[in-house]
């Protein structure tokens, strides 16, 4: 089932996510680490400067993606991606970065995944049998960082739910997932349950159901999402 | 000025069958010439040690067609799948470790701790035959260090006693494997005359270096 | 620029019967306006942790001689006899930990790691009724992290946004201090503007800091 | 017993050290690390430019002590004595002090002791119920370093021998021991024995033996000691 295009899709998750980051740095000063996909796709939607990036590879205070004459390869993010610097910047070592991360420095890291079950738990890193090899730092990420923002499409494309009774792949932590951002809802995980918070404009809750293999309770105070 | 050499002295250094760690993050970082010259060598059965393994046919992926690498220690290989596929094969074994483990484990070596408590990895196939405790009610990994024969790394600039700076994300894991090597072998873009480098902002303390090799040749 | 806080108002954040860690060495390094504000309030019961407790009298000699507190966590307090008479008298605690250790503890809180192995004490009284373990046939012996509410430490400069550099040997546990309590407030000599210290060069990123206050008042 | 006064007794202790020091450092470049007291002296009689100072205080590069007019309280040595910078010196934290130490990047340590035993065993943190509270980094240096180097008199000042058949004050570490260097003898512990390497040119053998509790064996290369 797809009422809105992939792209389109994206571009809501990264959005919505933005929105959250943006209301919490009102509050107090937000250090944030974005994986690779979607997850990086939200600095573009962030407007508070309140928020500083944190790349796992050794930065604080990644700037935006590199125009073509600014790049350095030696100045990149996690994905690889050339990056700029902002004022304020500063580099480390891999230890120090993930003494962050594991130190619960990070308020929160935004990450994709394969799956994720009504306990929270993730998994994200591989595919058994498959022609990736490699769990980075999804799992440092995962149990260090103070809030575990999941960033993924409703289903896959094949149009199996993602949000899951119990995870079949093989997991990157367990119950460490504290928001689910899809699509077509948006889900926090409460006192060990999944709890829709938002949900798209384009549907039903019925609908939602039937494309979540999860079960998951309706806030009381459920909102249709803010999308443009 | 002894710890200065020419690439290939460095490289003639190492020996077969020996277990090397190599600063990198894909190809930001990596000791370019160093690696090259290995690639060239005769070296075989080796255990690289880092962080990923470059792209295919790039960087340490030459040494992986190479057919010199007997073995993997490392967390990332997505951006090289001859990898994987070196692996299924059984032509190489892979040792997966979580990047912020695997970074902690190398500084362990270099500063003595043979063993240390992570909550990374907890109830994951990669903590499977792991030691576990439990500390303040959460589920914590032992894991242990991780050191090698030889660290390749690369560094911005070195004076001539071989204190070492580095440039921006090229920094990523070159300090801590000075620290968890028997010979530690630095290239270097720039050798700057010894009182240049501000003591304060020096990240790897010339007692670390063993070896310093220009980018350029010397 | 909410981290600017006068001296008093940081202090004022500190809630009685807090553990504080304190960073200096003898009395490089420390934290001189913020440790007299605390002298001169009521904060009463606190853990100190700290290298060692200055002269008798001076720095944070002048704690114990207001009887502000209760326990210490720490390893060199030859430089003030008090600390050892207040011991003997049962007036205060003292928990004396190596000092490689005791650093490391305060690094590994900092960086979420409950507990690591060292060499250090091993079969001395220092290392009774801790878990000990064998690698490589040797014996090591289990510590646990440090941590603390509050850590007072020193740099010698802070930008805007709260990075921080700081002077020769004054350094110390500063850094490790700043990554392992739960406020952090930084005495600095200096403040200079958000982008001014070079990004290769803060060794203590803002991320870590809570609070800066100016030696000389803001 | 003594021969020669308390102030030449310490300057031939660190010069003997010193001797050592300049001859290992023709071979390659030497990491020391030097504590209070007597090893303190060592660094006056160095002469070798291939010997780097290291103090745990966060220093490698150590220089001379600073003149009156040079004094830098926020530039000192362990003992908190204010020193000079030396070329191409540098400075760091703890934890990365103590990770040079305990890693066995340190050559050589020089400490002084209460007591060391036959076996090396070293006994220099604490005198039980005195005035002093304090093990600062001795349990740490002589665990880490690459060699253990003990510069002390040969006597107390009650004239107690002080090497001794088992420590009785607390130990600071086991076995750690390397060299025990007194101004009446040099001594190697070797295959857990210590061995007489060289001997004070006022004193005999049986002399030494008299006033030293500890058994030990005697060189064939027994040489007299080069004191001016």
């Amino acid at each position: 089932m797809q009422v809105i295009s992939e792209e389109k899709a994206k571009q809501r998750i990264a959005k919505l996510v933005a929105q959250y980051f943006d209301k919490c740095a009102e509050e107090k000063t937000l250090f944030i680490n974005l994986g690779v996909g979607i997850p990086t796709m939200v600095a573009d939607y962030i407007t508070n400067t309140n928020i500083f990036l944190q790349a796992e590879n050794g930065m604080l205070g990644v700037g935006k993606a590199a125009s073509e004459g600014q790049k350095d390869r030696n100045l990149i993010n996690a994905g690889r991606v050339p990056i700029t610097e902002t004022s304020g910047c500063s580099f480390f070592d891999s230890s120090t970065s993930f003494g962050m991360i594991r130190g619960g420095h990070i308020d929160a890291t935004v990450i994709g995944a394969f799956e994720v079950d009504e306990e929270g738990t993730i998994a994200n890193w591989i595919i058994p049998n498959g022609k990736q090899l490699g769990v980075g730092g999804a799992m440092d990420l995962v149990s260090g960082a103070r809030q575990v923002i999941i960033a993924m499409q409703h289903t896959t494309k094949k149009g199996q739910p993602k949000l899951v009774k119990k995870c079949k792949l093989p997991i990157t932590g367990v119950g460490e997932a504290d928001i689910v951002v899809t699509e077509m809802g948006v889900f926090f995980l409460e006192n060990n349950k999944l709890v829709l918070k938002q949900i798209a404009p384009e549907i039903s809750l019925d609908i939602l159901s039937c494309i979540t293999e999860a079960d998951f309770e309706v806030s009381s105070d459920l909102k249709v999402m803010d999308v443009d | 000025m002894k710890k200065l050499k020419s690439i290939q002295e460095a490289i003639n250094m190492i020996k077969p069958g020996s277990s090397i760690m190599v600063g990198s993050f894909g190809l930001a970082g990596y000791p370019e010439k160093l690696i090259e010259a290995l690639a060239e060598s005769e070296l075989k059965d080796l255990t690289i040690i880092s962080n990923d393994l470059g792209s295919p046919g790039i960087g340490l992926g030459k040494l992986l067609r190479n057919n010199q690498i007997k073995a993997l220690i490392g967390n990332y290989y997505n951006w090289n799948p001859e990898v994987a596929m070196a692996n299924n094969e059984g032509k190489i074994k892979v040792t997966l470790v979580p990047q912020g483990t695997f970074a902690e484990a190398i500084r362990a070596a270099g500063v003595g701790i043979p063993a240390f408590f992570t909550p990374t990895s907890a109830g994951t196939d990669l903590a499977q035959g792991k030691e576990i405790k439990i500390f303040n009610e959460r589920t914590y990994i032992m894991e242990e260090s991780i050191k090698a024969d030889v660290a390749l790394i690369r560094a911005y600039k070195a004076d001539e006693l071989g204190n070492l700076v580095y440039y921006k994300t090229a920094r990523n894991f070159n300090p801590l494997m000075a620290m968890a090597a028997n010979l530690v072998i630095a290239e270097v873009d720039e050798i700057v005359p010894t009182g240049t480098l501000d003591p304060e902002c020096i990240v790897t303390p010339h007692i670390f270096v063993d070896v310093i090799t220009a980018k350029e040749g010397i």
